[in-house]
């Protein structure tokens, strides 16, 4: 096809950005400009990081702040920038064994969670909802453990079904809770707390590591996303009726 | 390749460590293939030879539909089973999902079109006359059953072996219906996954050799009783 | 005249479109030896499989003293146990010779002391006892034919159906078997053969049957009978 | 259940409206399996029928190993494959990765001890006596080849639809190597697990009913010209 | 005396352990009927295996026409496809009985229109045109060895081995087929032929060898050798 002859760049991104369709309204008009195509290859926060490091990737977008800033700092990456953010909620059945619905404290809510022993999902996948997670226990002086304490090893979706099945909370991001939330009998507990914040940044592959990379072209992808048409786009796209990222390249008083 | 060389090294580590996580998982996949495999064979070998014997009109769809589910995505058939037996499914009561019976469900279904498909080729091949000797000398129902079972006896276990490797190393219905739960439903190829996943590349080479290293005993076993006394 | 044991009547068998039989009345006599010939492809073989209750696909009604014979696997187990089938090109299984002879013995479920005596005895008997320990596979073709009789003999069949018995059998081992069998006859044992040889037929036939095309043009004792 | 039903309908319906993005997975699909089950074939049934044949020292160890084989995880090869053409690998100045090739690469390693193993298997019920007489009937090597492939032909197609099932229907490996790139590598496999993981089950369903009909088609035809007229 | 067409010296033959062969000098005589004779499992079909060069594993040497056989693929096929074999309970390939008789010519690459007409030449003169469409495993014992028979005569063989070839025939064939390998004979055809026959041997045998526990116990022309 016509497509094969033009010039290929790879984006490697968690699956959570591809799921939550963003990614198919934000390239083309990129793609149309450029002449280029986007190979989307949407994977695991830590794989997608793998995966730049060995230079099968161009650029990566993901949201994993201290993974991201180790890989810029072991010369992998360079020219990180800030894309946009969404957040994260605590989820759990109408029960509510441990009595937190309506906190906005993540922290606490958690802490009445493990003093109740009540069935808690986590994701075990080392991925960026997971450190999430494991960073709210560590503020709160927990170390989760035992029966209670469910490790998938999954991805978000799969982790969602587990939490379903057992009647468990969870802690989730947004896009994928709105994802499932037909299919599904658990609710928002907890949210707002600005710990629950979920950042994303974009970073092209050093070439001076990977001469081969499509550096040029990954800059122009890091500058179209962060630029107003970029981030005018994120922050109209809606999904299930609802807005699921917030610009932050640029703050949304300068979005024109 | 630097990831096959640190992941032989590390796998060595871990069998010699006896890491505990590790023997968890290695356990929790040789209790499942096992066990599904036993099943599928008990009920797969029957059906396989009675399919291949007995002449009926529309058999020509019958095998093509067994060859057609040997390409059954192991996604989809966990999906299908998941549909069945979540809290929302017809024996959603049960709470079969999540749990070792559940990925015992799914992949006996798996293999079992494969062990029938692959029965059904070995009787094929066997001469007409067998038959007729075995019923001319007074050979029950089950006793020349047996000795079919012996005739055909290297296509019947590599029937066997393909099933054991199926269900030992596929990763989509464990991951399905067993949800990798830590402690309990975690495989070897499940775990694999979730390490890739991370990116600890090295990490899941090193279980895959692990998996490797225990199908290759478990074929030995069955190689050296089985085949080996033959001919 | 001996009593009937097995009595065939309106046999009809087709392969697909191809009837291959065609019969009207077909006797067996008791403690005889009943010759079955014809020329090559009239049927012979197929009729063996039907009166050994081997066959139980055919139209027809197949009497064994008198007693019509079912069709159903079930039923006729107990009357196929009396008989015995020698094979023209005889099917050996996979394994030692030994197994290959002791098996119908191990259907009736014998113990295996018993099994290994008589097939002991029996490889004695049959000058075989080298070649117990031997795989089916590596035999030659008269000794494949002698493990074949051997194995049809060992359950001391009341009727013993015979398809060309010397076939690859040499000279010695022919006499020896034509002995054997006669003897069996005058021990009671209902003999139904199937050959060519004009030797056997000369010397041994009791009762006569002929077939061509599928059906019997001529049948009688051996001195009515012009073959 | 209902994402059954519902996955029904919604299969029939993309079928029906011949969904493009549907029918460049569906091309996709098929041009792998049948170019990845063809290498295999080429490869795979001499080498099987080689080895059913030659006997060397050491061949019951060869034996269990190929076994093992068929037990290798479709994410350990990924994985494996992945360290030899990535960027670092051996062969990454090809750049094989994500791309056809390199999932082709992927499902020739996995399938081939699978059609090996059945194809020895097949080759091991031949009646010695088969050789002798083509033999003896001026039959050159070639041609010897050519008559037992005719003679065991219904073990050796079945080798090949049951390696053809294994690709098509496998998802680790075109995930890892082509890194299901929309429009490009993705394949059917790898769209129903991308929707699974998005909970839109009933669309992967739909996908997975999708690829069974199209099996389904090609083993029809495979059968009707090759099984059908035999015996 | 006739010209020596095929010699074995020094011939040795095991299998596993056991040997089976142990042979001195063996002689084939061009144009003349070769009779190999001896009691089951004494080696005749393990010998005719080595002179058709259809089995190139054993020690010592087979020399055609004074010239030393190879024992590699490629040096003999030549040679083989000279010669034909009619096996002792021959194997049939799965198809028809046509495409079993015409596969020798396909072999040797002539054209399907004179395979299909060689066939049915050969089909006719051995009255088994009634049988060319069917499939191999339907046939009776007859049948099959007169089609294995048929797929042997069609190359028009320069040698032809023979492994009891009257087994299964009836007595018409029989009678046939020894008519026909006579003429063959006479043709200049080169016969080697096992059997147990007495009627064979006495009314065909030119040259007789006698075999016994793998060796050679009596060999020469049929008046001077005592069976
Ligand atoms: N593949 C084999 N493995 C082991 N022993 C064998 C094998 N083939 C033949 N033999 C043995 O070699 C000996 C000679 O066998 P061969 O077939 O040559 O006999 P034969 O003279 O043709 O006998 P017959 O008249 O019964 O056909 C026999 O004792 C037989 O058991
Ligand atoms: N399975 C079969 N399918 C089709 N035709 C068959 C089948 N078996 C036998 N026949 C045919 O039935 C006829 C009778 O066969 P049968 O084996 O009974 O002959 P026979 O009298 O035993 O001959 P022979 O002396 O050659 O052994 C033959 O013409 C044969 O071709
Ligand atoms: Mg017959
Ligand atoms: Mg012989």
């Amino acid at each position: 096809s016509a497509a094969n002859a033009q010039e290929r760049l790879i984006l490697a991104t968690t699956t959570s950005t591809e799921n939550s369709g963003l990614l198919d309204v934000l390239l083309p008009p990129f793609e149309e400009t450029f002449g280029v195509r986007v190979d989307v290859v949407s994977v695991g926060t830590g794989k997608a990081i793998s995966i730049a490091e060995n230079g099968d990737a161009d650029v990566i977008l993901v949201h994993a702040r201290a993974a991201e800033d180790a890989f810029v700092e072991a010369g992998y990456g360079v020219n990180r920038r800030d894309v946009m953010y969404n957040d994260f909620i605590i989820l759990g059945p109408a029960s509510d064994p441990a009595g937190i619905k309506g906190m906005t404290d993540a922290g606490k809510a958690l802490h009445k969670i493990a003093e109740s022993k009540s069935p808690f999902v986590s994701r075990g996948d080392d991925s960026g909802t997971n450190k999430k997670e494991l960073s709210i226990w560590a503020s709160v002086g927990i170390e989760p453990s035992g029966r209670w304490y469910i490790e998938t090893g999954q991805g978000m979706g799969a982790s969602l079904n587990v939490a379903n099945e057992k009647q468990a909370y969870i802690l989730a991001d947004r896009g994928t809770y709105l994802a499932y939330s037909g299919d599904i009998d658990l609710g928002i507990v907890v949210e707002g707390d600005p710990e629950l914040f979920n950042p994303y940044g974009i970073i092209p592959v050093n070439p001076a590591v990977h001469n081969h990379v499509n550096y040029q072209m990954a800059m122009a992808l890091v500058g179209y996303i962060t630029s107003q048409q970029g981030q005018k786009i994120i922050s109209e796209y809606t999904a299930y009726g609802k807005v699921l990222f917030h610009p932050s390249a640029i703050k949304p008083e300068d979005l024109k | 390749m630097e990831y096959i060389i640190s992941g032989l090294q590390s796998a060595l580590m871990l069998i010699i460590n006896l890491d505990p996580e590790v023997t968890k998982v290695v356990t929790t996949s040789l209790k499942l293939s096992l066990t599904s495999t036993l099943l599928a064979a008990l009920f797969g070998t029957p059906l396989g030879i009675l399919f291949s014997k007995i002449d009926f009109k529309g058999k020509f769809v019958f095998n093509t539909v067994l060859n057609t589910l040997l390409s059954l995505p192991t996604v989809v058939l966990g999906l299908f089973v998941y549909s069945i037996i979540s809290r929302r499914g017809l024996l959603g009561e049960w709470g079969l999902l999540f749990t070792m019976k559940g990925i015992i469900i799914g992949q006996v279904l798996l293999i079992l079109p494969i062990v029938m498909a692959l029965v059904r080729n070995a009787i094929h091949d066997i001469d007409e006359k067998m038959y007729k000797t075995a019923i001319s000398m007074g050979a029950t129902g089950t006793q020349q059953f047996r000795l079919l079972l012996s005739e055909a006896r290297y296509g019947i276990i590599g029937a066997l072996i393909t099933g054991f490797g199926r269900v030992i190393g596929e990763v989509g219905i464990s991951m399905m219906l067993g949800g990798n739960i830590k402690g309990y439903t975690r495989t070897i190829t499940t775990a694999i996954a979730m390490e890739t996943n991370k990116g600890r590349f090295s990490f899941g080479l090193a279980l895959g050799i692990i998996l490797l290293f225990i199908a290759f005993l478990i074929n030995f076993i069955i190689y050296f009783y089985q085949i080996g006394e033959s001919r | 005249m001996k009593n009937v044991i097995l009595e065939a009547r309106k046999i009809k068998k087709s392969f697909d479109q191809d009837q291959v039989l065609n019969l009207d009345i077909v006797k067996v006599y008791e403690a005889a030896f009943n010759f079955l010939l014809g020329p090559n492809g009239s049927g012979k073989t197929t009729l063996l499989n039907i009166l050994s209750m081997v066959d139980t696909d055919y139209q027809g009604e197949v009497f064994y003293r008198g007693q019509l014979m079912g069709k159903q696997e079930g039923e006729i187990l107990e009357f196929r146990r009396r008989f015995s089938v020698i094979w023209q090109n005889p099917y050996l299984f996979k394994g030692t010779v030994k197994a290959n002879i002791g098996l119908p013995l191990k259907f009736r479920k014998s113990s295996p002391d018993i099994i290994e005596e008589k097939v002991k005895k029996m490889a004695d008997k049959l000058d075989i006892s080298h070649l117990l320990a031997k795989r089916s596979g590596e035999l030659s073709g008269g000794e494949r034919q002698k493990v074949s009789i051997a194995r049809a003999l060992i359950t001391e069949p009341e009727v013993l159906f015979i398809d060309e018995p010397n076939t690859s059998l040499d000279y010695e081992s022919s006499r020896y078997f034509n002995g054997l069998f006669s003897e069996l006859v005058a021990d009671g044992v209902t003999v139904l053969l199937i050959t060519h040889d004009l030797y056997q037929i000369q010397n041994l036939a009791d009762y006569i049957t002929v077939l061509n095309d599928g059906k019997v043009v001529n049948q009688g004792t051996s001195e009515q009978v012009d073959f």
